[in-house]
């Protein structure tokens, strides 16, 4: 019973029921959705953006904020797409691209932990050079012709109608929560992001694990292109724009707070799955599609408010409740109590 | 080198000399590379194509220093623009009837997600993004009740309305610069001058604190959207007028232009500190930049970003290595540390 | 009056046919500068423009300034267009966002001397000298019917007696020429073959983001899973639609992907079989010719409806009335018209190789 | 016999300095710093301080508010850089550069502050940054816990703890680590007396085994209670030091006074004014409850200083914030001089004329990164003196200086951000802003925390300015000193209800500190 309390308030547990309602709601418009292929076809199509708030996520912890992991993608993707194109090994574009993210990550890093500057301006500036350089390195054309093989890797399905890139992705978000929340190391981010200063004070490496959460943060937008290239097949200089928006709010939806210090991966991935299925149930629900963009807002601003409204009223009525009981004359002893002293 | 570390560490003052260095910087850089540049009639057109930015940019300032952030201002622009297509068009109101429709539907929709943001305590980051997708939705469906498709745009707007933008005072000042300068006094006595505008600023320090110091804070947090939203709608009316057409995407694409001012402008992305006049400053920074660059030295539009990328960068970390208050350098003065604690050592 | 079919490939001979051989003679285009201004940048049709007309501008002896932004906004290429002006270009060729939103601003440019001519995106007429056309809203989505009727055709169905469904699939509900194929082919189809069923009348949109078209194309094909036909009048679009036909199983035999797009962007579909036709114009001939008649222009010569301009290792073309490709415009009396560019070529497995953009 | 060390370079020669310096390094003792200099800005701190702690001893730092007791700890524990000076332990310069160099060698800070994670629960709160595993972690702290005393829910989050817990929170993470050298940075300003008495415990406990302790305190009882030894700093110097025993009461007291300061506390004891108890009460609650306090019945006169006693999670200030509007009453009637402002918000208390002072005020009251006319005048935004739509600047200026005068707080000047401040000068400024709003009646929760005895003198000089122009005062303080020196009357809270009551004469420590624990009632309205 305990425990079922405690996974009921577990803070990822509300980000999936919005999930599963809104999965729910499509299908009562329209009972096709409800088709297990439909499903998974949604949770594969989320691969590229689970990966990048998976990574914003860990930046989102540290308290800090990155902005540039759209532009980051789409130049990885561009980068990675040409060597491919131009028949380079799969291997070498995934070193290149992982390169490129630890780079982009500690340059990130190096502006917001070592010289102090606002990281939402920072990274906005990063954002700025990347997408430029894009432009630069592509000329501004299209990567195109990916080689097949790569490209039909992403349609390779593993468990059912569920992509291998999605197993993937599942996995890797499970083993970054366990190390997240069950080793030590892993409760630093959030811990730094909760207190800086009070983690420097009981020996946290803070500088080390905010420089760890860019490059984290990076590697994985870097990834997300080289998955971006595999998935889409020819690369824009567009590709990626407006992700980092897209990413925040999937965390956002998954219960992290943009202040810092709360907050878990699954909850971000399950955000990105509702983030990047929207438009896919769109087409379910049948509107015209003029109405789409009113409807991807609505949906956005009714999760979050609900979920705001109702993480509030929870930690108001638990403050109430704690302060009723000190009150009421056979309650259970107050949670901090002193030990009586002699003296009395 | 001490001096110039001591004065850029006093605070927003010193921050705007900077910006004016900078600017100066401009003026001297491309003018010596091409005289044009120096031409009024030039340097009004390069103000006079940026000025929504401008005008967004002095009330997201407001959003800002409460420690918000608006990034739906700029589909409120588009429909602004499109609701005053829409009314003239085909529900026969006058053209000035049009834009105080678009003027109260666009200040609800602020104070729509001024509400959210405020009352119901969600992160602005994300409510202005939902916002943003909502309300160019609401344009894209307000364009929908008129006779003109979507995809083309509504024109033919009577010439005292295309006045607003196009009048130039004395045939050299633009008449819609006047009203920017309008709403930069209006702003700038907001925020730093009346009570209203310490509310903000105290609000967006210490939120608990200024409760407890008797501030309605989640009036003044929602009050700021109204007024980004109201800026949202001057800035709808006067382009709508300065391109002659309303359709529903007009404007879209400033966020990022107008985040870029403000936080050049030196205000705190965190809240509890901010310039109007450093956000002025930082936009006419930018937008000559922008002008600029490919006038004098023939860069490629498309790849302007990167020079306005890395004077961002560059100036913000100039200003963060300058400054040392806070936590974040307090932090980085234990990484500093190695290299002085050696130097006592001598 | 077609000019000629444009083949891709370079010009050889640059200048032995440099000099001009209108009717009016006038000075020579070379040393003359030419704004060239997409809607958007970072879209391979204009990129492809853009290099056609460096190359062609090379030859012929002029500068083309690129000079776009990277979002398709009125407001921007007003920004860019006083920008042209401001550098003291001597012509400017421009794809419009939005002809009324630009219109004072090209005025202005008139008005500055400089001589504005478009392309692939008409401006008001009288705003502008020439416009280089791929052919009228009406000719395109005839264009686009026509090839889905062969994609139809070839999987052994009958387009004027089937019932067929289908949808159209591209990247926004404002843009213009995108929306105005759209409506031009949706007439046709009415009138043509009233047995079509539109199953979407609204359409669906993907934002020219490649991920959100895979994704909605995905969402189409399930949705719809018997669907006939899928017009993807978008660059980012059709590749993003047969992405994700490809995904799900479809071929060009199940299903007919048909609409706008570059070859090399698609070729790979069509050799995988996915994709039986689609079609496009040579973007890069007509960006030279649009670059070509600003700076003839610009060089002092004059023409009116009826002559012909003939452009160094491309062709003659003849300078057509407004009215040719928009109902009921009128036509000024020297330097205003119509050029329509060399022929829209429709790609299939055959010909995509012959086409290097 | 004192032995005064002028370490100051300007006074004594380089020689003399260098032969102490020899030899306190000669001693190898646990813990010494030698010749510490620091600045920030322009504003010198420390200018060469020296000063050793051996195993088993106690060493009580004090010091008026911004002498840099803080500072010098903070350099120890690596947190700020010196800008010369040597730390030396076990006779071995160390390099500490920052906390984790500081951990290595066995030193731990309690700060000042309470630097909690928020978001995180007690447990992990008290375990984060040990290396050894969750189980041997979890046993150690039962054990802690045991020796305190205090029995914390460890699960619960440590945003949801009051100021008071978070600094037992922060304690029992000191207590936790084991170190050689423990530092106490004011333990004790936010603990009332129960936990303090456990507190002592612990330290005498740790000094048993052997461990340097380093205690800072501005109360001189709790000096001769726990020290072994003694340091006085002032004016960035080292002023006194030496073992506790050499030293009197009048000693300390005259060593934190600059030397030509008269006695600041004379006018304190001013004797008791007759308070006109048939006048109309200012303030008087009836019945009123709200979450954390129920049928409080109380009334306040003109002029009188209502003492309000209790220990930690009372409900004390839980019934001030709903008082001034922040929090939704239950029942009952909150009336101001007779009008009824139950559930009002804030802004119109403040109008009405009530003003607090918050006990957290990092949290609650601090506006860190804004100057201190700002900080001075915030409360005056809901009405009208500074303008009905514009600033008066001129008139905040006058505002904000009058009361960095009458309070001595040491600022450079009115456009100072706060968050430099020293924390007794920080708080001296959020007292000026209460009374800046001109109040009939000022709620003061905790108003002397960490507050040095001169500028407590300032605040009770203050006080009793306040009260002779009639202005009533309800003073919650866990201080029982300080309820017995300053208050007419005293209430006490237990559970959430106030049992008892004391006029001026029954008022004392024993008396209160019964009353809080419960124990016995004057009014018999006790729970046991
Ligand atoms: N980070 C800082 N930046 C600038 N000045 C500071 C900083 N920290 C402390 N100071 C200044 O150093 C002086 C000493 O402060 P410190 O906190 O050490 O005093 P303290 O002795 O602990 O006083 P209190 O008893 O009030 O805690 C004060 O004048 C304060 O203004
Ligand atoms: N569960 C809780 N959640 C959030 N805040 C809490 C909770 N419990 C207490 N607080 C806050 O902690 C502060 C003080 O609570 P505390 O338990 O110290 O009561 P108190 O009666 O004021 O104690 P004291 O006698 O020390 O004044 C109050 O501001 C209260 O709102
Ligand atoms: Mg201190
Ligand atoms: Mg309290």
């Amino acid at each position: 019973m305990e425990k079922v309390k405690k996974l009921l308030k577990a803070r990822e547990l509300t980000s999936l029921v919005f999930l599963i309602a809104l999965f729910v709601i499509v299908g009562a418009m329209n009972p096709m959705f409800l088709d297990p292929s439909n499903v998974s076809a949604c949770f594969n199509s989320s691969v590229v953006y689970t990966l990048v708030a998976v990574g914003m996520a860990f930046v989102l912890f540290i308290g800090e904020i990155d902005v540039s992991v759209g532009a980051n993608l789409g130049l990885t993707a561009a980068v990675v797409g040409t060597m491919l194109r131009d028949g380079q090994s799969l291997v070498l574009a995934i070193i290149v691209a992982i390169v490129i993210g630890i780079v982009i990550g500690l340059i990130n890093g190096w502006g917001v932990c070592v010289m102090g500057a606002p990281s939402l301006i920072f990274t906005l500036g990063v954002n700025g050079i990347l997408r430029g350089l894009i432009y630069l390195y592509t000329n501004g054309a299209w990567v195109e012709n990916l080689p097949k093989s790569f490209k039909d890797f992403a349609s390779v399905n593993l468990i059912g109608s569920v992509s291998v890139y999605y197993c993937c992705i599942i996995a890797l978000v499970i083993v970054i929560h366990l190390v997240l929340t069950r080793t030590r190391q892993g409760r630093y981010f959030v811990a730094v992001g909760d207190n800086a200063q009070g983690a420097t004070l009981v020996g946290l490496p803070t500088f080390k694990t905010k420089m760890l959460a860019y490059v984290i943060c990076a590697v994985m937008a870097s990834i997300g292109g080289v998955i971006f290239c595999s998935r889409i097949g020819f690369v824009t200089p567009m590709s990626g724009n407006g992700y980092e928006m897209k990413a925040i709010a999937a965390c956002v939806l998954g219960g992290i707070s943009l202040a810092g210090g709360v907050g878990s991966v699954i909850g971000s991935a399950i955000g990105a799955v509702i983030m990047s299925s929207i438009s896919y149930l769109l087409v379910f629900m049948g509107f015209s599609s003029n109405y789409d963009n009113a409807i991807t807002g609505i949906i956005l601003l009714v999760i979050v408010v609900i979920d705001a409204v109702i993480q509030h009223r929870s930690l108001v009525k638990n403050k109430h409740d704690r302060l009723l009981a000190r009150v009421s004359q056979d309650a259970p002893a107050p949670s901090v109590q002193a030990e009586k002293g002699g003296e009395a | 080198m001490d001096k110039v570390k001591k004065l850029l560490s006093r605070g927003q003052a010193s921050w705007n000399l900077i910006l004016i260095a900078l600017l100066v910087l401009e003026f001297v850089i491309f003018g010596a590379a091409n005289p044009k540049f120096l031409r009024p009639q030039l340097l009004f057109t390069a103000v006079n194509d940026n000025l929504a930015v401008f005008m967004l940019a002095l009330f997201v300032t407001l959003v800002m220093c409460t420690g918000g952030i608006d990034i739906q201002v700029a589909s409120l622009v588009g429909l602004t623009s499109i609701i005053i297509g829409v009314a003239w068009q085909d529900f026969g109101f006058s053209i000035w009837g049009a834009c105080a429709l678009a003027t109260v539907v666009v200040c609800l929709c602020g104070a729509l997600s001024g509400f959210f943001i405020a009352y119901c305590r969600v992160q602005a980051m994300v409510i202005t993004l939902g916002g943003s997708f909502l309300y160019s939705g609401l344009a894209l469906l307000v364009s929908t009740l008129s006779s003109t498709a979507s995809y083309e745009s509504i024109s033919g707007f009577p010439d005292d309305f295309k006045f607003i933008a196009n009048y130039q005072v004395g045939g050299v000042i633009p008449f819609q610069i006047l009203i920017y300068a309008a709403m930069l006094v209006v702003a700038f006595i907001l925020l730093h001058k009346t009570k209203y505008g310490r509310k903000i600023i105290l609000t967006g320090v210490n939120q608990s604190a200024a409760e407890y110091s008797g501030i309605h804070t989640r009036r003044v947090i929602m009050s700021t959207y109204v007024l980004s939203a109201l800026a949202a709608a001057i800035a709808g009316i006067v382009l709508t007028a300065y391109l002659g057409t309303a359709k529903s995407d007009l404007g879209g694409d400033l966020t990022m232009d107008i985040i870029t001012a403000v936080v050049l402008g030196g205000t705190l992305s965190t809240g509890g500190k901010g310039s109007v006049i450093g956000t002025a400053l930082a936009s006419l920074a930018i937008a000559l930049l922008r002008f600029g660059l490919p006038l004098c030295f023939k860069i490629g539009t498309q790849y302007l970003d990167i020079p306005v990328g890395i004077l961002l960068v560059a100036v913000i970390v100039g200003r963060s290595a300058a400054t040392n208050t806070g936590i974040v350098p307090w932090l980085r003065s234990l990484f500093a540390r190695k290299g002085s604690s050696k130097a006592s050592a001598q | 009056g077609l000019g000629l079919v444009g083949c891709g490939g370079g010009s050889g001979s640059a200048a032995t046919t440099a000099a001009a051989s209108g009717e009016a003679a006038g000075g020579d285009v070379a040393g003359k500068t030419v704004a060239f201004i997409p809607k958007i940048t970072g879209n391979a049709f204009f990129e492809s423009a853009n290099d056609g007309a460096q190359k062609y501008a090379k030859d012929w002896g002029f500068t083309v300034d690129y000079l776009g932004s990277s979002s398709a906004s009125a407001s921007d290429q007003v920004g860019i267009i006083n920008q042209a002006v401001a550098n003291g270009v001597d012509a400017l060729c421009i794809s419009t966002v939005d002809a009324a939103g630009v219109s004072d601003a090209l005025k202005k440019a008139t008005d500055a001397g400089i001589v504005v001519t478009t392309w692939d995106s008409d401006a008001q007429p009288e705003d502008r000298t020439l416009m280089v056309s791929q052919g009228t809203p009406e000719i395109l989505g005839q264009m686009l019917v026509d090839m889905s009727v062969d994609g139809l055709k070839q999987r052994g169905k009958d387009p004027s007696a089937d019932k067929i469904t289908y949808a159209w699939h591209y990247s926004q509900a404002t843009v213009t020429d995108q929306n105005s194929w759209q409506v031009a082919a949706e007439a046709i189809i009415k009138k043509d073959y009233p047995n079509w069923e539109n199953v979407h009348p609204d359409n669906y949109y993907s934002n020219q983001d490649a991920e959100q078209a895979k994704t909605v194309g995905a969402a189409v094909l399930s949705a719809f899973p018997d669907i006939d036909l899928i017009i993807c009048n978008d660059s980012t679009a059709l590749p993003g639609q047969l992405a994700a036909a490809e995904d799900a199983g479809y071929d060009a035999q199940k299903i007919t992907i048909t609409g706008f797009a570059s070859p090399q962007s698609i070729k790979s579909y069509c050799e995988n079989g996915t994709i039986y036709n689609w079609g496009l114009w040579d973007c890069a001939v007509q960006g030279a010719m649009g670059c070509y008649v600003a700076a003839y222009l610009a060089a002092g010569n004059t023409v009116k409806v009826g002559d012909t301009i003939s452009i160094p290792s491309i062709g003659d073309v003849k300078v057509e009335a407004n009215d040719s490709i928009s109902e009921g415009a009128t036509t000024g009396d020297e330097n205003n018209g119509v050029v329509l560019l060399p022929e829209r070529l429709v790609f299939t497995k055959d010909n995509m190789n012959d086409y290097n953009f | 016999m004192t032995n005064e060390t002028q370490s100051s370079p300007a006074a004594g020669s380089a020689d003399a300095l260098r032969e102490v310096v020899e030899d306190i390094k000669g001693r190898s003792k646990l813990l010494s710093v030698h010749d510490i200099y620091k600045s920030f800005g322009t504003n010198a701190v420390l200018k060469g301080i020296s000063l050793e702690v051996d195993h088993g001893e106690v060493l009580a730092l004090i010091g008026g508010n911004g002498a840099g007791k803080s500072t010098l700890m903070k350099i120890i524990m690596g947190i700020y850089s010196a800008d010369s000076g040597d730390v030396v332990i076990d006779g071995d310069k160390v390099d500490i550069s920052n906390p984790k160099a500081a951990l290595a060698h066995s030193i731990y800070m309690v700060p000042q502050e309470p630097m909690l994670f928020p978001n995180m629960t007690v447990r992990e709160n008290i375990t984060i940054g040990f290396e050894e595993k969750a189980n041997v972690l979890n046993e150690r702290l039962e054990k802690v816990m045991g020796q305190t005393g205090w029995h914390m829910d460890l699960e619960r989050k440590a945003m949801t703890l009051s100021i008071a817990e978070q600094g037992m929170v922060e304690i029992l993470r000191g207590l936790m680590r084991n170190p050689e050298v423990l530092i106490l940075d004011e333990p004790t300003s936010a603990l009332t007396f129960d936990e303090v008495q456990s507190l002592f415990n612990c330290v005498r406990e740790l000094q048993k085994q052997n461990i340097g302790i380093i205690y800072i305190t501005h109360r001189l009882a709790e000096v001769f209670e726990l020290a072994t030894s003694v340091a006085i700093l002032r004016d960035g110097i080292v002023a006194m030091q030496g073992n506790i025993k050499d030293f009197t009461r009048e000693d300390l007291v005259r060593g934190l006074l600059p030397p030509d300061a008269s006695n600041i506390r004379s006018d304190t004891a001013a004797a008791a004014r007759a308070i006109d108890y048939d006048a109309d009460p200012v303030l008087e609650l009836q019945g009123f409850s709200g979450y954390g306090f129920k049928d409080v019945n109380l009334k306040v006169y003109p002029g009188e200083i209502v003492g309000m006693a209790g220990v930690v999670g009372a409900g004390r200030t839980e019934m001030a914030t709903t008082i001034f509007g922040m929090e939704k009453p239950l029942g009952g009637k909150v009336l101001l001089d007779g009008k009824d402002i139950t559930g009002k918000s804030t802004a119109d208390v403040i109008n009405a004329g009530i003003n607090y002072v918050p006990e957290d005020r990092f949290a609650d009251a601090l506006f860190r990164i804004r100057d201190v006319s700002e900080n001075t005048t915030s409360s005056l935004l809901c009405g009208k003196r500074l303008g009905n739509f514009l600033l008066n600047f001129k008139k905040e200026e006058e505002i904000s200086q009058q009361y960095v005068n009458d309070f001595r707080t040491k600022v450079t000047g009115l456009d100072q951000e706060v968050g430099g401040l020293s924390g007794g000068n920080q708080q001296k400024i959020i007292i000026g802003r209460i009374f800046a709003s001109e109040p009939r009646l000022v709620i003061l929760d905790e108003p002397t925390r960490g507050i040095d005895a001169a500028a407590r003198g300032d605040v009770y000089a203050v006080l009793n300015k306040l009260r002779e122009s009639g202005v009533s005062i309800l003073l919650i303080s866990s201080d029982m000193e300080e309820v017995v020196e300053l208050a007419d009357r005293a209430v006490v809270m237990f559970q959430g209800r106030i049992n008892s009551e004391f006029q001026k004469a029954d008022i004392s420590q024993d008396n209160l500190m019964s009353a809080a624990f419960g124990v016995t009632s004057d009014k018999g309205a006790v729970s046991a």
